[in-house]
C-alpha cells in the first residue's frame, strides 16, 4: 500500500501541488520502512520499466556509449592541462580540446589537425607551425595563434601543469612566439627534432577563457570551451554525456549526435556491459575475448588489438654481476619461452618481441639484421652454453653466481598486475631449466617503482618506453642521458643502469636531423647496437586494447580497415570519433577523418624570427 | 559477516559464565576421565560432530593432500578452462592448471594462516585480556581502553589499508590479521577473568601464597578453556575468511597457492563470463565449509557449556547417563546435578 | 550522567587514537605519501625536479617535521578538512566522499534493517519453539549461509540474476538515463538497483542476528517474570513479543549499534561487486590508486561514524536500562 | 592490652571504605568501621551478624585479601600492615589461613583435590621430595576425615559433596601448619545434618593442634556451641562482645536480642517475638551519624540518631555499644573490656 502512497505523493509534487519541503515531510510520515516495503512489491515491474525507458532514451538520443575511465562516480573536471595523476574527464583531451596534429602510431603518420603544416629550419633551432584558418571555439570566438602561444606560456609558467606531453618539449624550448595570426614559432635552445611530436600533440586551450582563470592548476573547467567536435551535454556523478558541436570545423563531421560515458567501476561491470551489448566502443583487456565476447554476437562484436604498444621486457640490473655481461643477458633471454608467455599470460593477443625491442609500430623501419639477432627465440642449449662460458657453472640443479652463491634472484613484479604476475611465474619456470632460480616477488606499485628507480633490484618485469619515434626506447635503455648511479632515485627510465657511448653519439645525430628518412637510418644503427648488447630481454609488444560493437555504430578501425588503432585513450580518438557513423547509414564518400594539410615540411624560420615579438 | 556470529557466541558465553558460575562450563577438559564432561557432550552433539568432521577432513586434506594430488598446481597441464573430466576432476583454470590440485594445495596455506593467526590472536587475547581483568585499576583502565579502541576502529578498512602498505606476502597477512583480530578475545577474556577472580578459589589461592602469574595461568585460565577454544576457532575462521578476502582483492601474494588466490585468478580470468564455474566452486565452497565447520563446533560448545541453550534432545541424552532431575520449563531445561550429600 | 561523561571521554580518546593512527600509519610504512606521489609522477615519464616540487606542493605534501605536520593534521581534521585527493585532483577529499556517502547509507542501512528484522524475528520464533523442526533447521542453515565468503557469493548472485536471467540491473545506484530527483521513476530505479545487493548482504548476515536473538531470548524466557506472565494466562503471542522479545531487544541493540557504525565499512565488497557508487568502492579505489589523503579521509569518516553511532547507542541504553546508570 | 593473656591476633580500629566506582563519585561504602577485637591463643572467637554486616570483609582484611583503609592488625605483637606494606609476607600467609563460606566456589574446578593440598605444601616448603608430599597430602585428608585419602586425592571438586569440599578447605588451611584460621561461615552453605561434623572438626583442631580460630557466622547458636567469646557486628560496626554463654543468656544490645529471638528455642515453645524489627538495614554509603541500629531499634531515643554510642563495659569481658547503658563518653574502650577472662 505504501508505494501507492509514495506514488501519489510524488505525483502531487510533480504537479506542483506540494512543495519540496512538504514532500520531505510526507515521506517522513510514511516512515523509514517505506522504501523497504515498496522495494519488494514495486520493483519487479518498476525496474524493467526503468530499463526500457533507459534503452529507449539512449536510442532516441542516438548517442554512442563508450568507456575509458574506471570510476564509480565522476567529478566534473574538464581541465585538460591539469597536474599529472589528477582526475581529468576523459575526452577533455582530444575530444573537447584538440591538438595541432594527430599522431597515428599504426600508420606512422601525423594527420594535420589545428595546424596544416609544420617543420624545422635548416639548423633545427626553430620549429614553425602554420595554423588552420576558420576554426572557432564552441562559444563562437575565433581560434588563432594567440591561443597556441597562450597555452604554451601557461605551461611554461606553471610547473605543476602537466599538459599532455608538451611539458617534455619545454625542456628544450626557449620561447614561443606568434609570428602572425596563423603562424607560431618555437625557438629551441637545445636541438631535439623529436620534440615536434610533443609540441604537435599538446592540446590548445582558449586564451579568452583561461586568461580569466585564477589558478589553472586547480581550475575544474566545468563548462569546457574547446575547438573539438564535442560539447558538454549533461553531467551526473554516474554518467556524463557530450553532444556534437554543430559548428565543428570539419564540415559534416562528426556523424553521430553525441557520446555517453557511464561510469564503470570494475572490470566485471564493464565486461557484463560489453556482453549485454550496452557499450559501443572501448578499450578493455578482456580475457579470452573470442569466446567471452565475440562469440556472443559474432556479427557485431569485434576487437582490434594491434601490437603497437610499448614492449614489455624482463629487465636485469647491469650493475649486478653477472648481468653486466651481455652474453648472460642474452642467455637469460634465450631461456624464455615467449610463445608460452604470449599464449598463457596474453591469450595470444600479441606475439614474441624481436631483438630490436621495438613494437610493431616500427615494423617498417626495423633493420633486418638487428631484428634477427636470434636471442629472443627460445634456445635452451645455447643459453646453457653461454652461461657455462661465462663461468656460471652448475652445482647440482642450480648454477653458481660470481659471488659463489647459488644463482637465485627476486623477480620483481607489481602485485595485482595479473598478466605480468603470470608472465613472471612462467619465466621463473623457464629460468629454472637453465639453472637460475627466479623468485617471483610482487610489490605494491610504489615500492616496486621505488626499487627500480633506486636500482635496488636484480630482475624485474617492466614496461618499455615508446614515443612517436624510436628515440625514447634507446634513450631510456642505453643512454648515459638517462643514467643515474645505484641509489639515485631519479632513474625513472634507465632502471637497469645501462649506458653506451655509441648510442649516445647516435642520439645526438638523430636529434639534429629533421628528415625522417635520415633519422630512421640513424635509428637503424641504434637497433644494431641494441641487438648486440641486449640491454634487456624484450618479451612482447603491448597490444593496444580496443573493442567495438556494430549494432548501433559502424566505421571503427578493425583488422580489415586498419586506419588507426582502436584504443580510446589516445589522440587518435579524435580521428575515430570523427569517422564512425550510425549503423546502416554510411555517409557518401565516407573515409576516415583526415583534414587537409601539407604536414611536416621544412620551414625556413629567418623571415619570421626577426620580426617576431614575444606574445603576452 | 562471520564475526558477528562469533560476537553473539562470545556474548552468550560471557553471560553464561556470569549467570551459572557453578555450571559445568567451569570444568575444563583435563583428564580422560573427564571426557564425560564437555568433550563427551560435544561428541554426542550432532552439530559438533558435523563441524568436527568437516574441519578434520580439511585438516587432513591440508596435511597429506599435497602429496597425493595428481598434478603440480603451478604447472600448466592442459588447455585453459577445461571442464571437469577424468583427467582433471575439477577441470582446469584460466591458465590450464589443475583445479583439484590447486584446491587441495590451497587448503594448506589457508588453514595454516587460520591456525597461526588463531594462535597468535588467542595468545595476545589471553595476555592482554587476563592482565587487564586480573590487575584492575590503572592497568585495566589503560588496557581496556586500548582493547575498546581496537574493537571500535573498523577492522576491514584498517585491514585493507594496512595490507596495502605492507609488502605482499604470507607473513604480512598474518601480521595484519593478528594486529586487527586480537581485541575480541581480549575483551571476552577480560570480563571472564574479572568474574573468575572474584571466586573464592582465587582468594584461597592468594591466602595460601600463590603468585599472581601462577594464579592467572593455573587457577583462572583453565577455567576459561571453553571460551579460549571457542575464541580460537572464531579467530581461525576470521583469519581464513579475511585472508581470502584480502587475496581476492589482490592484496596478497598472488604466487602463493591458497583459496583466496585461486578465486582471485578465477576472477581475473573472468571465470564467470566464460562459464568456468568449476574454477570458482571448489575454493569458494571450501572456505564456506571450513567456516561452517568451525561455526558449528562453536555453536555446539556454546550449547554444551551454557546449559540454558541445550536442546531437549541433548538433555535427554544426559539424563540417560546419570541420575539427575530436570525442572520442566518452556525455555530452559535446567539440569540440576545431584551431587549434594 | 557520569556514565555518559565517562563514555564521552572514552570516545574522545578513541577518536584521538584513530586520528593519530591514521596520521602515523602511512608515514611509518615503506611508501610514505610523498614518495608514493613521487613514484606516481616519475612513472609518467621524464619530469623535471621543479615540476615535481610544484606538484608536490599542489597535492599538499609537506617537508615539515613530523610533529608539526601532526598538529597541522589534527587542526585540519577538527575543521573537517581532509586535504586534496591525489587521484581525484583537484577535488577535495570531502567532496569526493560526499559523492558516495548517501548511497552507502541508503544501501547498507536498508540491508541492515532487513537482516536485523528478519534475523531477530526468526530468532524469537526459534527460541519460543525450542526444539521444533524450525528451530533445529534454521540456525545451521543460516550459519552455513553466513559462512559463505561474501566476495564469492555476491558475484555469483550478480552473474545469475543480473546477467544470466537479467532480472536486476548489474551496476550503479540508479538508471544512468535518469537524473536524481523525487520522481517515481527515479525512486523506483534506486530501489530496483538496491534489491540484489541488499539480498546478498541479508543472506550472509541474517545468521548472526538470528543466533544472537535466539540465545538472548532463551535466557529471557527462563526468567521468572515470563513464567509469571504465562501463569497469568496471557496469550502466547503477547508473552513472546511483549515480555520475551521486548527484553531480548536490549542486548541485541548494542550489536545493532555496532553494526550501524560498521555500515560504512561493510559496504566495501558489496559496492565493488555491484558497481555501486558508495564509500566502499571509493576506499578500494583509493587503495588501488594509492590515494592516501582519500584513504585517510575515508578511514576517518568510517571511524567517526562508528564512534558516533556507538555513543548514541550508549545514550539510548541509559534511557532504556536504568540499571546502567549506577555504573 | 592485658598482658596475662596470650593474644595471637589483635585487631585495632580496623576500617574499610570502598569507593563507589564512578570517576567523579566521591561517595564511599563504609563496609567496616572501627572494628576492634582480639583472638587469644587456642581459642575460638566468633564474629556474628547478618549478611552485609561486614564480618566477611573483616576476615578478608585480616587475611589481607584486601587492604584496609586504616587500623592495625597485630599478629604476634607486630602490626603486619605496617611491617608488610606491600602485601602479606609468605610467613604471614602460612600462619594465617582462611576457610571460605562457599565450598563450591573455594575449590578450583580445574584441579584435583590432591593438587589443592599439594600447592600450599610446596609453596611453604613444608615437604621435601615427592614421596613426602604424597604422604602429607594423604595424611591431611585423613585428618579432616576424607578417607579413603588415596581415592579422594584423585577426585575433582565436583565429585565431592559440599561437606566434603569444606573439609578439603580445612585440610588445605591446615597443610601449612597455621597459627590462626579465619573460618568465614564454613557451615552456612552445608546441610544442617553435616554442620555439626564440621564444627566438631574445628573444635577438635583448636583443642588438639593449638590452633586459634576466628569463626564467622550469622548463626548465634553455633557461635555458642563452638566459641569461647562472641562479638556481634551490625552495619560494619561491633555492637557487643561477651563470652559466648553470657552473650546468649544475657544479651545487652537490642540487636543481639533481635538475633537471639530469631533462634528457635525448643524450651520457650511458640511465642511471638517481642522485639520486632522495623525498617531496613541502613545504607552503608556515607552513613548518617548516630547509632546504625537506630532505625530498627525498639528502644530508640533521640540521642541514638545524633550520637554514636561508646562501648560500655557492663560485666567482666562483656561490653556493649548502646545508649541504654552507661553515661556515654566515659566508658572504657572496648579493647580493654574485650579481653576474655
Amino acid at each position: 500500500m505504501r508505494e501507492s502512497k509514495i506514488l501519489s505523493i510524488v505525483q502531487d509534487f510533480e504537479q506542483g501541488k506540494i512543495s519540496r519541503r512538504e514532500l520531505g515531510k510526507r515521506f517522513a510520515v510514511l516512515g523509514a520502512g517505506a522504501s523497504v516495503a515498496s522495494l519488494a512489491v514495486a520493483t519487479g515491474s518498476a525496474t524493467l520499466g526503468a530499463r526500457l525507458v533507459a534503452a529507449q532514451s539512449a536510442s532516441e538520443k542516438g548517442y554512442l556509449t563508450c568507456n575509458n575511465e574506471q570510476q564509480a562516480t565522476y567529478i566534473q573536471n574538464f581541465n585538460p592541462l591539469g597536474p599529472a595523476g589528477g582526475s581529468i574527464r576523459w575526452l577533455s583531451q582530444f575530444g573537447i580540446y584538440e591538438q595541432l596534429f594527430v599522431w597515428n602510431a599504426l600508420t606512422n603518420t601525423a594527420t594535420p589537425w589545428l595546424a596544416t603544416s609544420w617543420g624545422f629550419n635548416a639548423d633545427s633551432s626553430v620549429l614553425t607551425f602554420k595554423l588552420r584558418e576558420g576554426i572557432t571555439w564552441n562559444d563562437g570566438e575565433a581560434f588563432n595563434a594567440d591561443d597556441v602561444v597562450y597555452t604554451w606560456k601557461l605551461l611554461q609558467s606553471n610547473d605543476s601543469l602537466a599538459g599532455n606531453g608538451g611539458r617534455t618539449a619545454l625542456q628544450n624550448i626557449d620561447d614561443i612566439v606568434k609570428v602572425d595570426d596563423y603562424t607560431v614559432q618555437f625557438l629551441f635552445h637545445t636541438i631535439n627534432t623529436t620534440s615536434v611530436y610533443e609540441v604537435g600533440g599538446q592540446v590548445i586551450v582558449p586564451e579568452h577563457i583561461w586568461s580569466t582563470v585564477d589558478d589553472p592548476v586547480t581550475f575544474t573547467n566545468e563548462t569546457p570551451v574547446g575547438t573539438g567536435a564535442w560539447m558538454l551535454d549533461r553531467f551526473e556523478a554516474q554518467i556524463y554525456e557530450l553532444k556534437a558541436n554543430e559548428n565543428y570545423w570539419q564540415e559534416g563531421r562528426p556523424y553521430i549526435p553525441g557520446l555517453r560515458m557511464p561510469a564503470f567501476p570494475s572490470n566485471d561491470s564493464i565486461y557484463l556491459a560489453w556482453l549485454n551489448g550496452e557499450v559501443d566502443w572501448g578499450g578493455n583487456f578482456i580475457p579470452d575475448i573470442d569466446n567471452v565476447y565475440v562469440a556472443k554476437d559474432p556479427d557485431h562484436f569485434g576487437y582490434f588489438f594491434p601490437s603497437t604498444g610499448a614492449v614489455v621486457a624482463l629487465y636485469m640490473n647491469h650493475e649486478v654481476a653477472p648481468f653486466d655481461d651481455p652474453n648472460v643477458r642474452k642467455a637469460v633471454s634465450m631461456a624464455l619461452d615467449r610463445d608460452q608467455i604470449v599464449n598463457i599470460a596474453m591469450y595470444d593477443y600479441t606475439h614474441p618481441a624481436d631483438t630490436t625491442g621495438l613494437s610493431d609500430a616500427f615494423d617498417s623501419v626495423k633493420d633486418e639484421e638487428a631484428k634477427n639477432a636470434g636471442w629472443t627465440t627460445r634456445n635452451v642449449d645455447e643459453a646453457n652454453r653461454l652461461l657455462d662460458e661465462a663461468g656460471l657453472t652448475k652445482d647440482g640443479d642450480w648454477r653458481v653466481g660470481p659471488d659463489g652463491n647459488k644463482m637465485s634472484y627476486e623477480l620483481n613484479v607489481v602485485s595485482g598486475w595479473s598478466d605480468w604476475v603470470q608472465s613472471c611465474e612462467l619465466m621463473a619456470g623457464h629460468l629454472k631449466e637453465v639453472g637460475i632460480e627466479a623468485v617471483v616477488t610482487p610489490y605494491d606499485y610504489t615500492p616496486w617503482f621505488e626499487r627500480l628507480s633506486l636500482g635496488n633490484f636484480t630482475m624485474t618485469i617492466g614496461w618499455g618506453f615508446q614515443g612517436p619515434t624510436q628515440l625514447n626506447h634507446f634513450r631510456s635503455l642505453m643512454s648515459e642521458r638517462s643514467y643515474y648511479p645505484i641509489g639515485d632515485n631519479r632513474a625513472g627510465e634507465n632502471w637497469i643502469r645501462s649506458k653506451d657511448a655509441d648510442v649516445d653519439a647516435l642520439i645526438d645525430q638523430a636529434m639534429a636531423v629533421s628528415d625522417t628518412e635520415e633519422q630512421n637510418a640513424i635509428f637503424a644503427q641504434m637497433q644494431k647496437r641494441f641487438a648486440e648488447l641486449a640491454p634487456c630481454a624484450p618479451l612482447f609488444p603491448g597490444p593496444m586494447w580496443g573493442q567495438f560493437n556494430t549494432q548501433r555504430f559502424e566505421g571503427f578501425p578493425n583488422k580489415d580497415d586498419q586506419y588507426s588503432e582502436l584504443s580510446p585513450w589516445q589522440a587518435i580518438l579524435a580521428i575515430i570519433l570523427n569517422t564512425v557513423y550510425p549503423a546502416g547509414s554510411q555517409p557518401d564518400g565516407w573515409a576516415p577523418a583526415a583534414p587537409e594539410g601539407e604536414g611536416n615540411v621544412p620551414m625556413e624560420a629567418d623571415p619570421y624570427t626577426s620580426s617576431a615579438t614575444p606574445a603576452a | 559477516m562471520s564475526s558477528s556470529l562469533n560476537t553473539t557466541l562470545s556474548n552468550a558465553q560471557t553471560e553464561a559464565a556470569a549467570t551459572s558460575p557453578e555450571g559445568p562450563k567451569n570444568q575444563p577438559v583435563r583428564k580422560a576421565k573427564r571426557a564425560s564432561g564437555v568433550v563427551g557432550l560435544l561428541l554426542q552433539n550432532r552439530k559438533a560432530s558435523i563441524g568436527a568432521f568437516i574441519v578434520v577432513f580439511y585438516v587432513l586434506v591440508a596435511a597429506i593432500g599435497p602429496y597425493l594430488v595428481p598434478y603440480d598446481p603451478t604447472e600448466i597441464v592442459a588447455r585453459r578452462h577445461m571442464p571437469p573430466s577424468w583427467e582433471h576432476w575439477f577441470g582446469t583454470d584460466g591458465y590450464g592448471k589443475d583445479v583439484l590440485s590447486q584446491t587441495v594445495v590451497g587448503a594448506r596455506s589457508s588453514l595454516a594462516t587460520g591456525f597461526i593467526v588463531g594462535a597468535i590472536v588467542t595468545v595476545i587475547g589471553i595476555l592482554i585480556g587476563m592482565t587487564a581483568g586480573y590487575m584492575r585499576g590503572r592497568v585495566d583502565d589503560f588496557l581496556s581502553t586500548v582493547i575498546n579502541i581496537v574493537l571500535i576502529i573498523p577492522g576491514l578498512p584498517l585491514l585493507i589499508v594496512l595490507a596495502a602498505f605492507l609488502p605482499a606476502g604470507f607473513w604480512s597477512i598474518i601480521f595484519v590479521l593478528s594486529v586487527t583480530g586480537w581485541a575480541w578475545g581480549a575483551r571476552v577474556l577480560r570480563s571472564q577473568t574479572m568474574s573468575l577472580r572474584e571466586k573464592d578459589f582465587v582468594a584461597s589461592a592468594v591466602t595460601v601464597g600463590e603468585g599472581k602469574l601462577r594464579i592467572m595461568l593455573r587457577e583462572i585460565l583453565p577455567n576459561m578453556m571453553s571460551i579460549v577454544v571457542a575464541g580460537f576457532f572464531g579467530a581461525v575462521n576470521y583469519a581464513i575468511g579475511a585472508q581470502a578476502g584480502l587475496e581476492f582483492l589482490g592484496l596478497g601474494n598472488p604466487s602463493n597457492i591458497s583459496w583466496g588466490n585461486n578465486l582471485y585468478w578465477a576472477q581475473n580470468n573472468s571465470a564467470m563470463l566464460v562459464g568456468a564455474w568449476w574454477t570458482l566452486i571448489p575454493s569458494g565452497l571450501s572456505i564456506a565449509l571450513v567456516a561452517f565447520g568451525f561455526s558449528m563446533i562453536n555453536y555446539a560448545i556454546d550449547e554444551v557449556t551454557n546449559p540454558r541453550l541445550r536442546s531437549q534432545r541433548q538433555t535427554a541424552q544426559i539424563l540417560k547417563g546419570q541420575p539427575a532431575k530436570v525442572r520442566k520449563s518452556r525455555a530452559t531445561p535446567v539440569l540440576m546435578e545431584g551431587t549434594e550429600g | 550522567m557520569s556514565y555518559i561523561i565517562r563514555r564521552a571521554i572514552f570516545y574522545l580518546i578513541a577518536a584521538w587514537a584513530s586520528i593519530t593512527l591514521n596520521f602515523f600509519l602511512p608515514r611509518m610504512m615503506p611508501g610514505d605519501p610523498g614518495s608514493v606521489l613521487l613514484a606516481k609522477l616519475r612513472g609518467q615519464g621524464d619530469i623535471r625536479p621543479e615540476t615535481i616540487e610544484a606538484m608536490m606542493k599542489a597535492y599538499g605534501v609537506s617537508d615539515d617535521p613530523l610533529i608539526v605536520q601532526y598538529f597541522g593534521y589534527m587542526r585540519n581534521i577538527l575543521r573537517g578538512e581532509f586535504g586534496v585527493s591525489t587521484s581525484w585532483f583537484p577535488a577535495a577529499v570531502s567532496e569526493v566522499i560526499r559523492t558516495g556517502l548517501i548511497w552507502t547509507i541508503i544501501l547498507m542501512g536498508t540491508a541492515l534493517l532487513i537482516s536485523f528484522g528478519i534475523g531477530s524475528v526468526l530468532g524469537v520464533i526459534g527460541a519460543w519453539k525450542r526444539g521444533s523442526w524450525m528451530d533445529n533447521v534454521t540456525p545451521p542453515v543460516f550459519v552455513f549461509l553466513g559462512s559463505l565468503p561474501y566476495f564469492w557469493i555476491a558475484p555469483l548472485l550478480l552473474f545469475a540474476f543480473a546477467f544470466h536471467f537479467n532480472w536486476f540491473p548489474a551496476r550503479h545506484a540508479y538508471n544512468t538515463d535518469l537524473s536524481p530527483n523525487f520522481s517515481w521513476s527515479f525512486i523506483s530505479s534506486v530501489i530496483g538497483h538496491m534489491i540484489l545487493p541488499v539480498i546478498s548482504i541479508v543472506i550472509v548476515s541474517i545468521g548472526g542476528w538470528l543466533l544472537g536473538m535466539r540465545n538472548t531470548m532463551i535466557a529471557i524466557l527462563s526468567e521468572d517474570y515470563v513464567t509469571m506472565a504465562e501463569a497469568k494466562g496471557l496469550g502466547s503471542r503477547r508473552v513472546m513479543f511483549g515480555y520475551g522479545a521486548r527484553n531480548a531487544m536490549l542486548p541485541t541493540l548494542t550489536s545493532f549499534g555496532m553494526s550501524l557504525g560498521f555500515i560504512l565499512s561493510g559496504s566495501l565488497f558489496t559496492e565493488m561487486v555491484f558497481a555501486y557508487p558508495g564509500l566502499g568502492y571509493l576506499l578500494i579505489s583509493s587503495v588501488r590508486n594509492l590515494d592516501y589523503p582519500l584513504m585517510q579521509g575515508l578511514f576517518m569518516m568510517i571511524t567517526f561514524a562508528v564512534l558516533i553511532a556507538n555513543f548514541i547507542i550508549d545514550i539510548l541504553y541509559v534511557r532504556l536500562d536504568p540499571r546502567i546508570r549506577e555504573g | 592490652m592485658s598482658e596475662q593473656r596470650d593474644l595471637v591476633l589483635d585487631v585495632q580500629h580496623l576500617t574499610k571504605h570502598f569507593p563507589m566506582g564512578g570517576m567523579r563519585d566521591a561517595r564511599k561504602v563504609h563496609a567496616v568501621e572501627d572494628v576492634t577485637f582480639s583472638i587469644p591463643r587456642t581459642e575460638i572467637v566468633t564474629l556474628v551478624g547478618e549478611s552485609g554486616s561486614g564480618k566477611s570483609t573483616t576476615a578478608r582484611l585480616i587475611s589481607r585479601l584486601i587492604e584496609p583503609t586504616s587500623g592495625e592488625v597485630i599478629y604476634n605483637g607486630t602490626d603486619v600492615l605496617k611491617s608488610q606494606p606491600r602485601g602479606a609476607s609468605l610467613d604471614y600467609r602460612g600462619d594465617v589461613q582462611m576457610v571460605f563460606q562457599d565450598p563450591f566456589g573455594s575449590l578450583n574446578p580445574a584441579h584435583t583435590i590432591g593438587y589443592h593440598i599439594e600447592r600450599p605444601l610446596l609453596i611453604h616448603k613444608k615437604v621435601s621430595g615427592r614421596k613426602e608430599l604424597r604422604e602429607r597430602v594423604l595424611d591431611l585428608l585423613n585428618t579432616v576425615g576424607l578417607g579413603p585419602a588415596e581415592e579422594t586425592a584423585e577426585k575433582f571438586p565436583y565429585e565431592l559433596s559440599g561437606g566434603q569440599r569444606q573439609r578439603v578447605g580445612f585440610a588445605r588451611a591446615l597443610s601449612v601448619e597455621p597459627k590462626v584460621i579465619l573460618a568465614d561461615e564454613p557451615v552456612s552453605m552445608l546441610d544442617v545434618s553435616i554442620r555439626v561434623g564440621v564444627l566438631n572438626l574445628m573444635k577438635r583442631l583448636a583443642d588438639d593442634s593449638g590452633l586459634s580460630f576466628l569463626y564467622i557466622t550469622h548463626d548465634i547458636a553455633s557461635a555458642r556451641y563452638i566459641s569461647d567469646h562472641t562479638n556481634v557486628m551490625y552495619a560494619g560496626r561491633m555492637v557487643e562482645g561477651a563470652p559466648s554463654d553470657e552473650l546468649v543468656h544475657e544479651p545487652a544490645h537490642p540487636y543481639t536480642r533481635l538475633l537471639l529471638s530469631a533462634v528457635p528455642n525448643p524450651h520457650a515453645g511458640l511465642r511471638t517475638q517481642e522485639t520486632v524489627a522495623r525498617g531496613e538495614i541502613p545504607s552503608l554509603i556515607d552513613p548518617p551519624p548516630g547509632c546504625p541500629f537506630a532505625a530498627r531499634c525498639p528502644h530508640v531515643m533521640p540521642v541514638c540518631r545524633e550520637v554514636m554510642p561508646n562501648a560500655v563495659t557492663i560485666a567482666p569481658n562483656h561490653w556493649v555499644r548502646c545508649h541504654l547503658y552507661g553515661d556515654g563518653g566515659v566508658s572504657p574502650l572496648p579493647t580493654a573490656a574485650n579481653s576474655v577472662g
